[in-house]
């Protein structure tokens, strides 16, 4: 047996404890889980000394007090790393009852600070950018999802015309032909739309894929109004946004399911392969 | 009638664990029955692949910048096996590097199974330079000169010492360069290497990111790019070698149909019982 | 043409960017290679006829940048066409004659290099040469000389920093109306309403309640935002005496947090029922945090469950662990890859901005709803633009309006 | 002194960072990369305060007799094993040593494995949740299960147009429904940003006059 061996055991046997919380709580889990726990709250404590406390703040403020050479600190002279020095002993003053608020004055650095940075780079990033994105032309250019965009709206039409022709109206006491009549009338203009916007969005007169982005991010902003209650206009924005968005949250579902049986096969390949080599 | 219902009723009930339990199957069987099911080669992954078969042999070497972490390795190490054997099979070298602490496990173990498999040597086909924190600055200085970020590889050789590194400078001197990532590495390469200077990046990221990365491909600044174990699947079907990726995508597909059929049984079963409810509320 | 115009301060302010970025990265990895000292080489002798250098060599100042940044662009070589050049090298100097040093190089094709290596506030001379590939170069002449300064405002931002401040005026302007006494609405937020009933139900069940405020750092606004709805939480629990547990994956998040229960203990007059072992830190590890907190939520069956802030993958680990042990959950967050799962394990679920209304909608504080006021003042602005923008490109595009001048507005670097 | 020097500190920190994206000056480019520095900085000496929380929870445990208290025992082996390794070892953390093993072989498989419960966990919230009560439910199904589809071979297989009708459904209905919460979620980051440098909301020093 050699070491890597051991060691690939010791991971496997734990993979094992952890997929026994499948089946339900166990000293199986409970052991892997406080280990882990313990683990890893060890390891963040020593690699966050070793790449911030030991580089800006010991190496620098100590090297010089053994007589060498000082240590740049972000270029600067090496009293600057006295200050995060200062401010992260701050923290501990928690301990002291007495001066516990003195805790406050690093922690008040800390949340301005990022404060301060969700000021300007987001009006940026998630503001202005995202508006320059969102403004293009509703015709005049060619759509690249022309088809798609066109079945789609064509299907929805036809579902909506149907759902008002048959649901609304119970088809059992208005018998099967006034159905069929229904569901052919709903198709024609299901259909006839559908034929009308490819005709128009292959030419450019409408872009459906710009107009349907430009609503969809219009219904989405009007959904977030706070202040004003959802009715009339607003409402009927709103409830178009809840449709975009309950569309853009399945489509991020089924988007996101591969990646996550990724992970389990992974697991089950360092099971059957790197540690029985069955495969 | 009551039975079918009464059936759905307690299927709609159904103790979550059978659930978990087809799952596990259906990922465990085709390890050992492998469906075999068809893989499609995408644009995307054609253009990489391409850009690594332009390599020559013994010319200019490719930099592969592992940058993934165990939680994403299941999806980006099937590519970044895939790549390397590519690589040595045309004979061609590569210098690889991460930009995370914790993808340096992840690089030399790739690394040191694919060199294995195909014969590269050490210092002549490859090498290994390591990992040094600080992501955009690490980027930008290899574009002035490698030997400034990485004076010594992981091994703590000298780079001069290295024959493959000879007259290996900066970007100039590296034709090509691919990042696999889990995370923003992929397009901290794009700002920081080939906005400056112009160095041709192809990216492997997780499914998931994919999506984000289009934009970059689109654009020319990307000049391919995998995505998840679908991207290594293919790439593994180009190299004429399936490995994980292909076998895992057998599995994808199957687990997709299990919870497609899970969901119609759901909805059939939940109207189903619906439906019996209204009769037999109406019916009081 | 003011688009033409528009696209091309663009590219300036790409380069200026750049530059500004490649200035930082020499003086942080390499200060020395920056200025590197590659003299120039005596040029052999081939059968070849030389290529025609490079001409019209021009330095200019990057805009924008940080500084230790000049634009230097030239007129391709003759041997471009026969695709006999390898690189143009670029040499800067601090004299029109001599001294001239390697500064860097471009590919075949590309006629400009930006050099973040040029001294500040000293005149500097450029050559740009054409190499063949023997390594022979031919130089241009020398360039007019430029001045690498730096900026002291980003020309390219501008449009951002009007943005900000019509923002920060209209937050204040709300704000201050509020305190005056101004009347505001708010709609109704279904998660939050729920709160109240999700303590009173803890309270009946004898069980607690878990307070989850993501796995990010203060880095993150969401985490703040999580902060602030913990506050008004806390003191509905003080208040029904019902246990609140709060597992924090980071220690600044943990000091802040634990200072935000005690006070809402103390200030509900309960001071002694505050626990510190209740406010705790478990592990910055996203998975083993998650093992951990999947461990309290099966032992110890919270009645409600409260997820605020910056989520990950965990979202629907932790959320599906919380909804088989039967638990109420109420879900809050900004991460649009994760609310999906949100909406799919959770009872409720805040979306994106209504995580930021929350302490405002949950405190029912004047002026928190007057900055929620202020947030919808701009949205309608932001929707009045894009209204207009829209219908400006789509006019330009069909030809009714020659161009599009709105885009230039959104434009940034 | 207890309110008012954290209140200005947080105001003036927030100030200069919201600043200094508008001024690309070296000087203040520096300055900023400094103050960055210290924060990450802080929070590296923050460590020990929650591993001080840690420790006191579960010693807490152990001296209360609480039925689990076994457990806490294995988590502190864990943490002191770490911290000893990461400290007193002469290799540190570099890789191959004792503390990186401990890294690759205990922690990583561990918190893989964690992750990947997803995949199960995934499939049952599918079930559970998507039943096309409304049209909303009935939405959310129908485009995860066309995009689901549309990203495995078997996709391909039945039409090739449900690769087509994913990427559709990514790329306009998913698109505007994300842009729209970007845009809302900044407006509200910006706001809480900016009502915390205020010194509006004080909840995170306890919040208080």
């Amino acid at each position: 047996m050699t070491l890597t061996f051991i060691w690939t055991t010791v991971g496997a046997l734990l993979t094992l404890c952890v997929y026994s919380f499948l089946y339900k709580d166990n000293p199986f889990y409970k052991f892997a889980e406080h280990l882990v726990v313990g683990v890893s709250a060890g390891y963040y404590l020593v690699i966050y000394y070793f790449n911030f406390i030991d580089p800006n703040v010991v190496r620098p403020v100590f090297q010089l007090e053994l007589g060498g050479e000082a240590v740049a600190f972000g270029g600067t002279e090496w009293w600057m790393a006295l200050i995060p020095g200062l401010l992260g002993l701050l923290l501990y003053t928690r301990f002291f009852p007495k001066i516990a608020w003195v805790g406050r004055w690093p922690l008040g650095i800390y949340v301005g600070g990022y404060a301060g940075l969700g000021i300007s780079p987001v009006m940026q990033a998630r503001v202005i950018d995202q508006m320059q994105a969102a403004s293009s032309p509703l015709a005049g250019v060619p759509d690249p999802f022309a088809a798609a965009t066109n079945a789609a709206l064509g299907f929805a039409i036809f579902v909506v015309l149907t759902y008002f022709l048959l649901v609304k109206r119970h088809i059992v006491a208005r018998g099967i032909a006034m159905s069929i009549g229904a569901v052919v009338l709903s198709a024609v203009a299901g259909y006839g739309g559908y034929v009308v916007l490819s005709a128009l969005s292959a030419q450019g007169v409408v872009s459906m894929t710009n107009i349907l982005l430009v609503v969809g991010l219009l219904g989405t902003l009007a959904y977030f109004f706070f202040s004003m209650r959802h009715a009339g206009l607003l409402g009927g924005l709103a409830r178009i946004g809840i449709i975009f968005l309950m569309v853009g949250f399945g489509a991020s579902f089924g988007y996101t399911v591969m990646s996550r049986i990724s992970l389990l096969i992974g697991r089950v390949s360092f099971l059957l392969t790197d540690w029985l080599h069955l495969i | 009638m009551a039975s079918v219902t009464e059936f759905f009723e307690k299927f709609l009930r159904i103790d979550r664990r059978w659930i978990f339990l087809a799952i596990a199957i259906a990922v465990v069987v085709p390890f050992f029955l492998p469906l075999g099911l068809p893989v499609v080669v995408t644009p995307p992954v054609q253009r990489l692949y391409d850009a690594v078969e332009e390599l020559e042999l013994g010319g200019p070497p490719l930099l592969l910048s592992i940058d993934y972490t165990p939680a994403t390795s299941p999806e980006l190490e099937p590519m970044s096996t895939a790549i390397l054997r590519h690589v040595f099979r045309q004979d061609a070298r590569v210098i690889v590097m991460t930009l995370h602490p914790a993808g340096y496990g992840m690089a030399e173990s790739a690394i040191l199974a694919a060199a294995e498999e195909e014969g590269a040597e050490y210092g002549e086909d490859f090498c290994f330079l390591g990992f040094q924190p600080g992501t955009s600055a690490v980027i930008l200085g290899l574009g002035v000169n490698i030997s400034n970020v990485f004076p010594e590889d992981a091994y703590g050789t000298p780079l001069t010492e290295i024959p493959m590194m000879e007259g290996i400078r900066n970007y100039d001197d590296i034709p090509l360069l691919i990042s696999l990532a889990g995370w923003s590495a992929s397009e901290a390469w794009v700002y920081y290497a080939h906005q400056p200077y112009g160095q041709r990046v192809g990216g492997g990221v997780t499914a998931v990111m994919a999506t984000d990365l289009y934009p970059y491909l689109d654009s020319g600044q990307l000049v391919g790019l995998l995505g998840g174990m679908r991207g290594a699947a293919e790439y593994e079907e180009l190299i004429g070698q399936h490995g994980s990726g292909v076998r895992g995508m057998d599995s994808q597909s199957v687990i997709h149909l299990i919870i497609i059929i899970l969901i119609i049984l759901g909805n059939l079963a939940y109207f189903m019982t619906r439906r019996q409810r209204k009769l037999a509320g109406e019916g009081t | 043409m003011r688009g033409h115009r528009g696209r091309s301060s663009t590219a300036r302010a790409v380069m200026g960017l750049v530059a500004g970025v490649v200035s930082v990265a020499a003086l942080f990895v390499c200060p020395a290679a920056a200025l590197a000292q590659e003299e120039t080489e005596a040029v052999p002798a081939d059968s070849l006829p030389p290529l025609g250098p490079p001409t019209a060599v021009t330095a200019t100042d990057t805009p924008n940048d940080r500084g230790y940044s000049i634009n230097v662009t030239w007129e391709l070589s003759d041997g471009e066409e026969t695709g006999r050049v390898t690189s143009y090298r670029v040499y800067r100097s601090a004299h029109p004659e001599t001294g001239f040093v390697f500064a860097g190089r471009a590919w075949p094709g590309n006629a400009e290099y930006r050099d973040g290596g040029a001294p500040e506030n000293a005149p500097t001379y450029y050559r740009v040469s054409a190499t063949d590939e023997t390594g022979a170069e031919s130089f241009s002449a020398t360039s007019e000389p430029a001045v690498a300064l730096p900026a002291w405002f980003n020309r390219d931002r501008v449009n951002v920093m009007i943005a900000v401040i019509i923002f920060v005026a209209a937050i204040i302007y709300f704000v201050t109306a509020a305190r005056r006494g101004k009347d505001l609405f708010i709609r109704r937020l279904a998660g939050l309403d729920e709160v109240d009933n999700a303590v009173g139900r803890a309270t009946e069940m004898g069980k607690p309640i878990l307070y989850i405020s993501g796995l990010s750092t203060v880095s993150d606004v969401a985490t703040i935002a999580a902060i602030n709805i913990l506050g008004e939480v806390a003191k509905k629990t003080a208040e029904y005496n019902t246990r609140l547990i709060v597992p924090c994956a980071d220690p600044i998040v943990m000091a802040v947090e634990q200072e935000v229960v005690k006070e809402a203990y103390a200030k509900v007059g309960r001071p002694e029922s505050y626990n510190e072992d209740d406010v705790f830190y478990l592990t910055r590890s996203q998975f083993a945090y998650v093992a951990g907190v999947n461990g309290i939520m099966v032992r110890q069956r919270p009645a409600t469950i409260l997820y605020m802030g910056m989520f990950y993958a965990e979202s629907l680990v932790l959320a599906e662990t919380g909804a088989s042990v039967g638990s109420i959950q109420i879900a809050g967050t900004d991460a649009v890859t994760q609310l999906p799962f949100f909406i799919t394990s959770c009872d409720y679920t805040l979306i994106g901005e209504e995580l930021y209304a929350a302490s405002a909608y949950l405190s029912r504080e004047p002026v928190l709803l007057g900055g929620l006021k202020g947030q919808d003042t701009l949205k309608m602005l932001i929707a009045i633009t894009i209204i207009i923008t829209t219908v400006v490109a789509t006019l330009a595009s069909v030809g009714v309006i020659q161009y599009d001048f709105m885009t230039p507005f959104l434009e940034t670097q | 002194m207890r309110r008012r020097v954290p209140l200005t500190l947080c105001f003036i920190a927030g100030l200069f960072m919201a600043v200094q994206y508008f001024i690309p000056h070296h000087n203040v480019a520096a300055a900023y990369e400094r103050l960055l520095l210290w924060l990450q900085t802080l929070l590296a000496f923050a460590f020990l305060l929650g591993t001080v929380s840690l420790i006191r929870v579960h010693y807490h445990k152990v001296r209360d007799r609480a039925p689990d208290r076994g457990f806490s025992i294995v988590m502190f082996v864990g943490l002191f094993l770490m911290i000893g390794l990461g400290f007193f070892h002469p290799s540190h953390h570099a890789p191959g040593s004792p503390f990186n093993r401990m890294f690759l072989y205990v922690q990583v498989p561990i918190e893989a494995t964690m992750f990947s419960l997803l995949a199960f966990y995934i499939a049952s919230a599918a079930f559970r949740a998507f039943r096309a009560r409304t049209l909303e439910a009935t939405l959310l199904l129908v485009a995860a299960a066309i995009v689901m589809l549309g990203r495995v071979p078997i996709g391909d297989m039945i039409s090739a147009r449900i690769p087509e009708a994913t990427r559709w459904i990514l790329e306009v209905p998913n698109l505007a429904a994300k842009r729209g919460i970007m845009i809302g979620v900044g407006l509200g980051m910006m706001a809480t940003a900016l009502k915390i440098m205020l010194g509006i909301e004080r909840a995170w020093m306890g919040g208080g006059d």
